[in-house]
């Protein structure tokens, strides 16, 4: 049995001029659900409609359980998919809609009618079966086009950044649920989203698609706590990374790291962010002042702790907050960095939103990008 | 010129669709008023009643006890910042200055008060520049500009921030928040996104279906959520509902056979309010705690055993689901925590929950009771 | 302080007034052609303004004329034209919306081009070409040269309908396993249905209203009801009852075909380019 | 290339576009592409089929003498200020019709769609009653002027009229044309007022613009792309008009109404000579792309 259920071999598309994908490899092993994490326009779309062979691809191939499908027309893929503009047949009922791909399979009457009141029940859209598709809020629509693959046994699965157009609090109910669905059925699917949250949160797998490459795939927790680079590290925090801006030095005492912004300081290496110390022990990076940006994620830092700070500790005026309920994201300002640092609710007592505060910065959890080149030091 | 507005029995019905149904609300003088809801809840169409571009079918609009119902949107010097800036197709300049031109103010006065406002709002060096030349976070500037320059009676906010950029966002809003409390306005801003209601309101609307849920301070709403709707929209995930019997003679609460608490005064207190026996208990996911075996001093709090059924990460936080005898609940651990508990789907899992964070909701009224 | 509140009431309802005076004054003429067309002689020329007593002594008088033989060949004429190019345009909106066909735009171009060649200048050859083929004064020859003046508009106009649904739909029928005839027949048809109603009519209003083709290339007796009443400009001393009988025949399913497709009529317009 | 069944199956299913775009192309090769080419041809001959003129090759003879006939020439001038005069009168009325309906009120969707039927029936129909309406003696129009004004006037005679000394009988071919074709003009202009977004009119509404700050910074920015749009439309619609013409005054008084397509069918269907004919039409041919080129580009450009 070959190891991936799905293999894609450097899979190249152009459009005109314009390359969308760019030598794409990729594997799928069964029963994994896999996520394409991209912003708009990365290529996502077009990778999975070449799969599913609605699009053709330029160059490379497609395996499907070691068999190459690259002629196969869509139908004998035995592929189903979730468009992102949900496709749904506005003019035919939500039960035409469903059973659109049993039509297709020419079943009998009884077996469809069967399949599709037991996908609909699942679905709990039972009571939308008579409806016209064109009569549904956004959370049913979803439901319907879900209910329309699923219906379909078939053994990959594609959804096309399905949750994308939903309000932000029936896109999270959704997701815990679709995460279920995905836990029961047990089938491989391949899923396209541009919410970090979403590939964090369902997929087993992450592959992160920039301008058609593969820049980096792993599980969530590797993608998350170590980014390929400086822009998938700001594109999964939403922007809301702390980034200190430095040069690093060989002092007699030991390699340091000069900080140019927010603050101008000297830092032993081996004092603050001692896992770094190998790594910027080689010769060529410790000789030539390489510019880095020392990113440290909103939630591993502190403000008025009231403990010893053993990280680097920056004093900056507050000046505003978000209110997460659970507890408050705190914006303080340093020249014109703004810091943001998760602390819980209490800070809230006294009018805070103006004054001065120590924040602490544990760079032991911190991750150090080359400035030019946006990449990651270290192993990747 | 300040003012503060009331509605009074406000009905809106746009052929079949009822969009706000039999709606009081006073919002107060110099206040920043948020109106919070899931889209299509009528929020939209209540700002727009209180502009005048929209009249309610039944019911009367009141600004400083005078009836402005009827008075047509010029009218009322009211000043609206919509969701999609909204500018006119020319320079910067004349979107801050129509308004006052049209009005007949002195050329020089214009001038004047443009200047002033584009200082505020550091536009002074984009002036001249046509708003298609604008960045995204400028032009919603502009749009912000034009409100603030006629100095109104009330600033109404659609959602004016939600089409910034994270950082650019962050600004603004601190900048927002800082202009009111410096010009003292009242401000109604319209939204469906609960951190910015929590962050900028001294008040938050809560609405669903076109009826006013709660209105309360943001803590209010959060900690004393008056219906399920509100526990379930704010905070994310929202609030756990656990369906829980009520043992009379054993004056204890049951999960199952699991004894969540015992308290003869709770128990007498929810039997008054509720004619069956069963309850909604609510809890919020991040004050759960999750150990892998039960603690013995569990003063103030109770134990409940259940089984983990899946873990999502969500980068900064892992969100668990837990079933309880057949009711899920969430839970949301930080990562270091769960890093060092390290539980697994199926495992048997111990819920130590704080008494005093435990909310009771009616079931069929499901507003809260305790 | 902005117009005070009485002056913008008076200014909002001054302008409907003025409004509805200005379109009654404009559309007089077609309520001279109805008030005509049920008057007796006499009371034509006793007083032009007023209809007293209804008569339908023109309508009898403008069917012994001819005047029906005529209608019923401009609706033979329409809707052999208009069918033909449904038929034809279905087809080539699709291509042209959802392939990208080698040499796409200079086909489109082409065909707006068409909408711009005055008339006059293809009668010409096509007057030569159907005596040659003995096409002149054929039911044949009308519909099939009335289907190709149609055929470039109904494909702009099908094409704008099918391009507003979102290639996805297709691509979810193939993948669901149906063929393209499906797709054709039972999806993309169905939903631009109110568009191929919109491009049926606006292509019948051309037709039904077209003079210089029906004029060249009619004979006597196929000739519709435009030739008809141009021909009337011939004779001596004008019957204005009967010309106005046949007239109210002859544009009243116009204006209840415009009441059709009010809402698509600035794509009917604009040829399909601006949709709003 | 034979095509089998079977290799004519995988004919379609490879290239279905063409295999549906195919009988649209034969229909229009054969009725359009195919005429236009032999007219061009056409032109290029002298023949007569009434006077027996044998067939015989004159090379642009035929453009020459059309180039530099005076007949040719009074006759484009007389278009081009019927064109003229026309697209004034339809753009200034269009303009104010749709600043009446601008704004938002109850049936102005009906009265809009009323103001199209003029545009929608046979101008054939209205030209020719538009004859009685204009009749000297029993035509309405006089008597309302007579009751008003106290005069009568010869609609469809040659003697000159105020308006550039212009003859009536052009005057009245202008005035039928624009009644027919003013609701196009103020349609595409209402058009281009609806794009305006709806926020954006609010906005004005709440800011208290007025109707003049509306017009200046609102209404003219947006309706600008589509004003091009109409003269290039109603340029090439105006060379094209025959109907009106034929039926109102078929050319007449004399030749004081025979704008350019009423010639060209005078020296086709009257004179028999093709030869002219053709190569007049395509004289026209070529303006008319030369202008939707410039217009196009214009457009492309304004909204580029």
């Amino acid at each position: 049995m070959a190891k991936y259920f799905l293999e894609l071999r450097n899979i190249t598309k152009k459009y005109g001029d314009k390359i969308v994908l760019d030598n794409i490899n990729l594997g799928v092993r069964r029963g994994e659900m896999l996520s394409l994490l991209g912003p708009p326009g990365s290529g996502k779309t077009t990778l999975l409609k070449i799969i599913a062979g609605l699009e053709r691809q330029d160059k490379g191939d497609i395996l499907m359980e070691g068999k190459v499908i690259n002629d196969l027309p869509p139908y004998q893929r035995g592929v189903a998919m979730v468009f992102e503009t949900l496709a749904l047949y506005t003019h035919m009922t939500v039960y035409d809609n469903i059973a659109s791909p049993l039509i297709a399979a020419k079943l009998p009457k009884e077996v469809m009618d069967k399949k599709i009141k037991e996908i609909a029940k699942f679905l709990k859209i039972e009571h939308l079966l008579e409806r016209k598709a064109d009569k549904l809020s956004g959370g049913e629509r979803q439901r319907v086009a879900l209910a329309r693959a699923l219906v379909k046994d078939v053994a990959l699965y594609l959804f096309d950044e399905p949750f994308v157009n939903l309000d932000a609090k029936i896109r999270s109910a959704l997701r815990t649920e679709f995460k279920k669905l995905k836990t029961t059925l047990g089938k491989t699917s391949i899923f396209a989203t541009p919410d970090p949250i979403e590939a964090l949160a369902l997929s087993d797998y992450i592959a992160v698609l920039y301008n058609g490459k593969i820049i980096q795939y792993g599980t969530p927790i590797e993608i998350y706590d170590k980014p390929i680079n400086l822009w998938l590290a700001r594109y999964l925090t939403g922007n809301m990374l702390n980034e200190l801006y430095g040069r690093i030095v060989r002092q007699d005492d030991g390699i340091a790291i000069e900080l140019i912004s927010p603050i101008k300081k000297k830092i032993l290496v081996k004092d603050y962010a001692p896992n770094y110390v190998d790594v910027l022990k080689e010769k060529d990076i410790a000789d030539t002042q390489q510019e880095i940006v020392i990113t440290i994620n909103p939630s591993k830092s502190t403000i008025e702790s009231g403990q010893e700070c053993h990280g680097l500790e920056i004093e900056a005026d507050i000046i505003g907050y978000e209110n997460h309920g659970s507890e408050l994201l705190v914006f303080a300002r340093i020249n014109d960095t703004v810091l943001k640092i998760y602390s819980s609710r209490d800070i809230l007592s006294r009018d805070i939103i103006g004054t001065k505060s120590k924040i602490c910065l544990d760079l032991t959890k911190a991750v150090i990008y080359d400035k030019k080149t946006g990449k990651v030091l270290g192993d990747t | 010129m300040m003012v503060n507005v009331r509605l009074k029995d406000i009905t809106k019905v746009f052929g079949k669709v009822v969009a706000v149904r039999n709606m009081n609300l006073e919002i107060k003088d110099k206040e920043f008023f948020a109106i919070l809801g899931p889209s299509g809840c009528g929020k939209t169409t209540t700002l727009r009643i209180i502009a005048g571009l929209e009249k309610p079918t039944k019911g009367r609009v009141y600004f400083d006890n005078q009836d402005v119902t009827n008075l047509p949107a010029k009218f009322r010097d009211v000043a609206m910042v919509p969701q999609f800036y909204a500018l006119y197709p020319t320079t910067v300049y004349n979107n801050i200055a129509l308004p006052l031109r049209s009005r007949g103010v002195s050329k020089e006065e214009v001038r004047q008060r443009v200047k002033e406002v584009a200082e505020l709002l550091g536009l002074t060096d984009k002036l001249n520049l046509h708003i298609d030349k604008l960045s995204i976070g400028d032009k919603q500037k502009v749009s912000l500009a034009r409100a603030i320059v006629r100095k109104p009676k009330l600033y109404l906010l659609d959602e004016p921030l939600t089409i910034l950029d994270p950082v650019t966002r962050i600004i603004i809003r601190s900048e927002l928040k800082s202009l009111q409390k410096r010009i003292k306005q009242t401000i109604i801003y319209v939204t469906h996104d609960q951190i910015e209601a929590m962050s900028l309101a001294d008040r938050i609307a809560v609405m669903n279906m076109g009826v006013i849920e709660q209105v309360g301070t943001p803590y209010e709403i959060y900690d004393k959520p008056s219906s399920r709707f509100v526990g379930w929209f704010i905070g994310e995930p929202g609030m756990n509902f656990i369906e829980a019997e009520i043992d009379k003679h054993g004056l204890a609460i049951k999960l199952g056979n699991q004894e969540i608490l015992r308290s003869e005064a709770l128990v007498s207190k929810l039997v008054e309010n509720i004619n069956n026996d069963k309850v909604v208990v609510g809890i919020r996911p991040e004050y759960i705690h999750v150990e892998k075996s039960p603690r013995e001093n569990s003063n103030g709090y109770t134990i409940v055993k259940g089984v983990v059924e899946l873990i999502e990460f969500t980068g900064t936080h892992y969100i668990i689901l837990v079933s309880i005898n057949g009711k899920e609940v969430k839970i949301k651990m930080n990562v270091d925590e769960y890093r060092r508990l390290n539980i697994a789907p199926k495992e048997d899992v111990y819920l130590r929950i704080p008494l005093d964070k435990i909310l009771f909701f009616d079931p069929e009224s499901e507003k809260r009771i305790l | 302080m902005v117009e005070s509140l009485l002056l913008y009431k008076i200014k909002k309802y001054l302008r409907v007034i003025i409004l509805v005076i200005l379109i009654l004054a404009y559309l007089s003429p077609l309520y001279w052609i109805f008030t005509t067309a049920f008057k007796t002689r006499s009371e034509m020329f006793a007083n032009p303004f007023y209809l007293t007593q209804v008569t339908l002594e023109n309508f009898e008088e403008a069917a012994r004329y001819g005047a029906f033989d005529a209608i019923t060949n401009s609706v033979i004429i329409t809707v052999g034209g208009v069918g033909l190019a449904l038929v034809l345009s279905v087809f080539a909106a699709y291509a042209f919306s959802r392939y990208a066909l080698r040499g796409k735009n200079i086909l489109m171009f082409y065909i707006l081009s068409t909408r711009m060649m005055p008339p006059i200048a293809l009668v010409i050859p096509i007057f030569m070409m159907f005596q040659k083929f003995g096409l002149k004064g054929t039911y044949a020859g009308l519909i099939l040269m009335y289907a190709t003046i149609s055929l470039p508009f109904s494909i702009w106009m099908i094409k704008s309908f099918i391009d507003d649904i979102p290639k996805d739909i297709d691509q979810a029928a193939i993948l669901d396993g149906h063929s393209l005839t499906y797709v054709l027949f039972k999806i993309v048809i169905p939903m631009v249905l109110p568009g191929i109603v919109a491009s049926i009519v606006f292509s019948a209003i051309t037709i039904w209203n077209e003079f210089v083709f029906a004029l060249l290339l009619s004979g006597i007796n196929t000739r519709p009801t435009s030739v008809l009443l141009s021909s009337i400009r011939g004779e001596r001393g004008f019957n204005w009852g009967r010309i106005a009988a046949i007239e109210v025949v002859y544009i009243l399913p116009i204006i209840i075909f415009v009441f059709l497709v009010q809402k698509h009529l600035l794509r009917g317009l604009t040829f399909g380019t601006v949709r709003r | 290339m034979k095509l089998s069944g079977r290799s004519f199956k995988n004919f379609i299913s490879k290239h279905p576009a063409w295999f549906m775009v195919l009988p649209s192309l034969l229909i229009l090769l054969a009725l359009n592409i195919f005429p236009l080419i032999w007219s061009l041809g056409v032109s290029f001959y002298k023949f007569n089929l009434i006077i027996k003129e044998p067939l015989r090759y004159v090379g642009g003879q035929n453009y020459l003498e059309l180039l530099t006939s005076p007949e040719a020439w009074d006759r484009f001038i007389k278009t081009g200020a019927y064109i003229l005069i026309s697209m004034l009168i339809q753009l200034v009325l269009g303009f104010s019709l749709a600043l009446l309906l601008a704004e938002e009120f109850k049936g102005r969707r009906l009265l809009t769609t009323i103001l199209m039927i003029p545009l929608m029936i046979a101008p054939v129909a209205s030209a020719l009653f538009f004859r009685y309406l204009l009749d000297y003696n029993f035509g309405p129009i006089n008597a309302i002027l007579e009751k008003l004004f106290g005069i009568r006037i010869y609609w469809l005679g040659a003697d000159p009229s105020p308006i550039f000394g212009l003859p009536y009988a052009l005057i009245s071919v202008i005035l039928v044309e624009s009644w027919i074709w003013t609701p196009f003009v103020m349609y595409l202009i209402l058009a281009g007022m609806g794009a305006i977004p709806s926020d954006l009119w609010e906005q004005a509404e709440v800011d208290g613009l007025s109707f003049w700050y509306k017009l200046r910074y609102l209404i003219l920015p947006y309706i600008k792309p589509m004003i091009a749009l109409i003269l290039m439309f109603r340029l090439m619609d105006s060379l094209k008009t025959f109907d009106t013409v034929y039926v109102l005054t078929a050319g007449g008084p004399g030749t004081t109404t025979e704008l350019i397509s009423v010639y060209i069918y005078k020296l086709a269907f009257i004179e028999w000579d093709f030869g002219s004919a053709t190569a007049l039409s395509y004289l026209v041919i070529v303006l008319v792309i030369f202008m939707t080129n410039v217009f196009m580009r214009y457009l492309i450009l304004k909204r580029g």
